[in-house]
């Protein structure tokens, strides 16, 4: 198949969306993992259910939606609940296949925060916080998480722990009960990186094409392990790219003035 | 509304109550609690104008766009006055509304596993299962002194009818002392189809018939989101001279919401 | 469904799955835990029939008629066999469902003060707000093997919409491990308002297309309860004799739902 | 105004009835509670809301219910909620002004037995049960119960307490910290009973027309004290009668066949 040109954030997305498996029921962070998952929804994965916390479930938006509640996700969903029925019912319930979040910063652990950089009372950064980043963590059968790679990020020791992957990894979390598995996956604009089976540290299991592993451990504020089967990824098929493409190009048109 | 009250203007994105929002700077009150998720521009506003002593959240960005600048001057910097903060994850928030709505002390849920919120939120307790021993999050009720929402319908009685995305609306309500509701339309009759959201009216205090007033947030079936604002609210909040001139001119210089949405109109307003 | 299984038909005298408790008793299906707030016609003639081993309940009368006699010669004559009960009130059972739903190992209410029933249900407990000292009432969620409705609506693709009265139906589905749905009509698009009560294919096991399968309940917009025959029930069950005759006849007696509804026709049938 | 023949039943539904005040939240019990309810709906308190516990709030049926579900309330609802959001929200959330409850057991300080007569293993009749009874006793703001007084019904000590009224009288319902004010009234086919206001114990204080408080005292199975000055209950009006009536001959015909 031809290849053609293409950015790191485009193979990010496109390997994110890769991940998900066709007819999971799917909570969808905002930002870089809702964009992943409507374009596996538009490719491999037509049966996805797209569930956002704003309480839409079973949503198929045209455009990507610039706030976690757009009138859009609303008027193609399959059921609109309240916002404490989405938690209780249907995240805390067990409900959820996979859950499919962002991160600030992340550990080797795949711990995540959202939170602050720097000290919780005099912040060098603060973020947005926690939303319902901790319970889609701790709840859904299985976890993504996907952000840019580079040493701000991938940290050896998180600010703050918003939201729980694999804590101090090994059985740590099962120990906890969390109800469900925590991260398979973290995809970087980089490379994917799974959590090893027992100690459940992450590890490179595969580079985007063109990118060494050793740029990966470079951009890595941890000494990050390499697996020794070491694939590269497919790079983006052109039907991949034109999906992604058209998505977000009709997407910055619907979000230029008023939608 | 009194300086000093615990106050929630809840809308999930959908359906925010900016109207209410600017009636209470133009007020000029003072000390307010201000309890939602998700603050949004409409309490960067009130907080920025001086109205918030303590900001209960659990999710403060301006959605799809980035922070909010008035927000983290407060926290960061004290100004114009310092804001405490209480925060919390959704299901957290979610949990203790649905609590304050039931007449129930606290709420319980499977929460704040493995996250630090608990360390710098004294709120958030654990308790352990009666009957399995595990261990549960236990938040305490949001009962606020005054509830105020948006929503799409009104009818002459007063009952109100809203759909879409509902948020924590009803649960902010029925949880609140007093509660207001602006409303796009006052009908005859509210035609809701059976289970549809209704609030009645011997459940709320107020009813006003405010058009347009969740802009720039939307009401589904009149007006979509303004994208357009919230990019542009970015420049307007990054520094306390432009949020003051604005705040000045479109709210405090303007005498109600549709006074407030012409003064947008004008030339190299933030519209 | 298997021998043994903890069952609930749920429908809050709106929707009962009449149909689905018929399968049941036709299967020969033995020593179910059967739960459910008003036991209700259904659970006297599963009851009658042998099929259960024990009971959940809150309220178990003949809605406006009076007495469940195959429930009462159960518990009190131990026939067809013995019939263990596990009592609650409304509130608890709502609240243990709504736990269910919610992947909690228990629900919270302010509940059963003052009452007996606590000193014959050892299931419900009482614990301490952490926040308040206030005293309140725990009861187990419950979490049926199998949950059955009837609703009024089903798309080609499974998804179900119920209207009206829809008691504990949508809880009971998320709270049970598989659940089935037997529904009035299957259509190609649901047409649900935005907020109506769906619950999406992939939360449910089976649907099946028994029109008429809530009778002698009603369905709301399809047909109404038929009071005559809850008010002929009270002469079936009161005797042995005759409930067994009843159920031989138009239930055993019976290949499906649409064949019993015919035999109810014959002459001398009570109906 | 002419007074007609009437009968002792209908004289207590229609004193019942006039307990309720127009506008109030009122949950309402199946059997007399829900005639004498929308028997004041239909007289003198046309803005009284009714809730009743299948989820239906702010209804007005034609006939009266035979089931608390019938699907008349459904339709005629100002909004219909699920049954755990009746019980959350609306009951225990403190929303209800008064509570219209039954009974088949009363004692001294109406505390209602609706669950067995006899032991609760070996019951002589075993009656269906709590239902909503014990939250709506609890957290209605204040709760009437109307039921045809004799001694089989009035007893000295309940075989079952379903629900608290002000269980052992005095201050012991608000050391237990019901959140509400418990009963106010018990409404008979004799007469009208009123807790004491320090007591809290139940005190005839009207007899309905042609009663006599000892024929009142007759029926109670305790030594029930008399108000030193006792009304006598006002007979029905011709248009109470009338509207009664006229309600039970609708809903008889509905409830005949199929409805």
């Amino acid at each position: 198949m031809a290849e053609q040109a293409y950015t790191a954030d485009e193979m990010m997305t496109i390997a994110a969306a890769r991940m998900v498996r066709n007819g999971a029921a799917l909570f969808v962070g905002i930002g870089l993992p809702s964009a992943a998952a409507n374009l596996a929804r538009l490719t491999h994965a037509p049966d996805v259910v797209l569930i956002y916390e704003s309480g839409t479930i079973g949503t198929k938006p045209k455009v990507l939606p610039l706030s976690i509640g757009d009138g859009e996700l609303a008027e193609t969903a399959d059921a609109v609940v309240s916002v404490p029925e989405m938690f209780a019912y249907w995240l805390q319930g067990g409900r959820i296949d996979l859950g499919f979040l962002g991160a600030a910063q992340i550990d080797r652990f795949a711990n995540i925060n959202t939170t602050v950089i720097g000290d919780y009372h005099k912040p060098s950064t603060r973020l947005p916080g926690a939303g319902g980043a901790p319970e889609i963590a701790a709840s859904c059968k299985e976890v993504l998480i996907t952000l840019r790679q580079n040493k701000r990020a991938f940290v050896n020791t998180l600010d703050f722990v918003t939201s729980a992957g694999h804590l101090d990894g090994g059985d740590s979390r099962a120990k906890l009960r969390f109800p469900g598995k925590g991260p398979v996956a973290v995809i970087t604009d980089l490379g994917i990186l799974t959590p090893d089976p027992v100690s459940r540290e992450l590890t490179l299991t595969s580079v985007h094409p063109g990118v060494t592993a050793d740029a990966v451990v470079a951009a890595t504020g941890w000494a990050l392990k390499v697996a020794p089967t070491l694939t590269t990824t497919a790079p983006p098929t052109d039907q991949e790219l034109a999906v992604l493409r058209d998505l977000q190009a009709r997407t910055a048109r619907a979000h230029a003035g008023q939608a | 509304m009194h300086d000093g009250d615990f106050v929630a203007l809840e809308g999930f994105t959908h359906l925010i109550p900016f109207a209410a929002g600017h009636e209470i700077i133009r007020q000029g009150r003072r000390d307010l609690t201000l309890v939602r998720m998700t603050p949004d521009v409409i309490y960067d506003q009130l907080i920025g104008a001086g109205c918030a002593r303590k900001l209960i959240f659990s999710w403060g960005g301006n959605p799809g766009v980035g922070s909010l600048h008035r927000l983290r001057d407060a926290v960061e910097k004290d100004w114009p006055v310092p804001l405490e903060i209480e925060e919390h994850a959704h299901a957290g928030m979610a949990t203790a509304y649905a609590a304050g709505a039931s007449g129930l002390p606290f709420g319980l849920l499977r929460g704040y596993l493995g996250s630090d919120l608990p360390k710098y939120n004294s709120t958030i307790k654990f308790i352990d299962c009666p009957f399995t021993g595990e261990k549960l999050a236990a938040v305490p009720a949001i009962r606020p002194d005054v509830a105020v929402i948006h929503a799409q319908k009104a009818d002459r009685q007063g009952n109100v009818l809203l759909w879409g995305v509902t948020g924590v609306q009803k649960e902010a309500v029925l949880a609140a002392k007093r509660s207001i509701v602006t409303v796009e339309e006052v009908v005859d009759h509210l035609d809701a189809p059976t289970n549809a959201v209704v609030l009645p009216t011997w459940v709320i205090s107020a009813v006003c018939h405010v058009p347009g007033g969740a802009f720039p947030s939307y009401a589904l079936g009149y007006y979509g989101r303004n994208n357009a604002f919230y990019k542009k609210w970015d420049g307007v909040a990054r520094e306390r001279e432009t949020f003051t001139a604005w705040i000045d001119r479109h709210v405090r210089g303007t005498s109600d919401f549709a006074e407030f949405k012409r003064s947008l109109e004008e030339k190299g307003a933030a519209q």
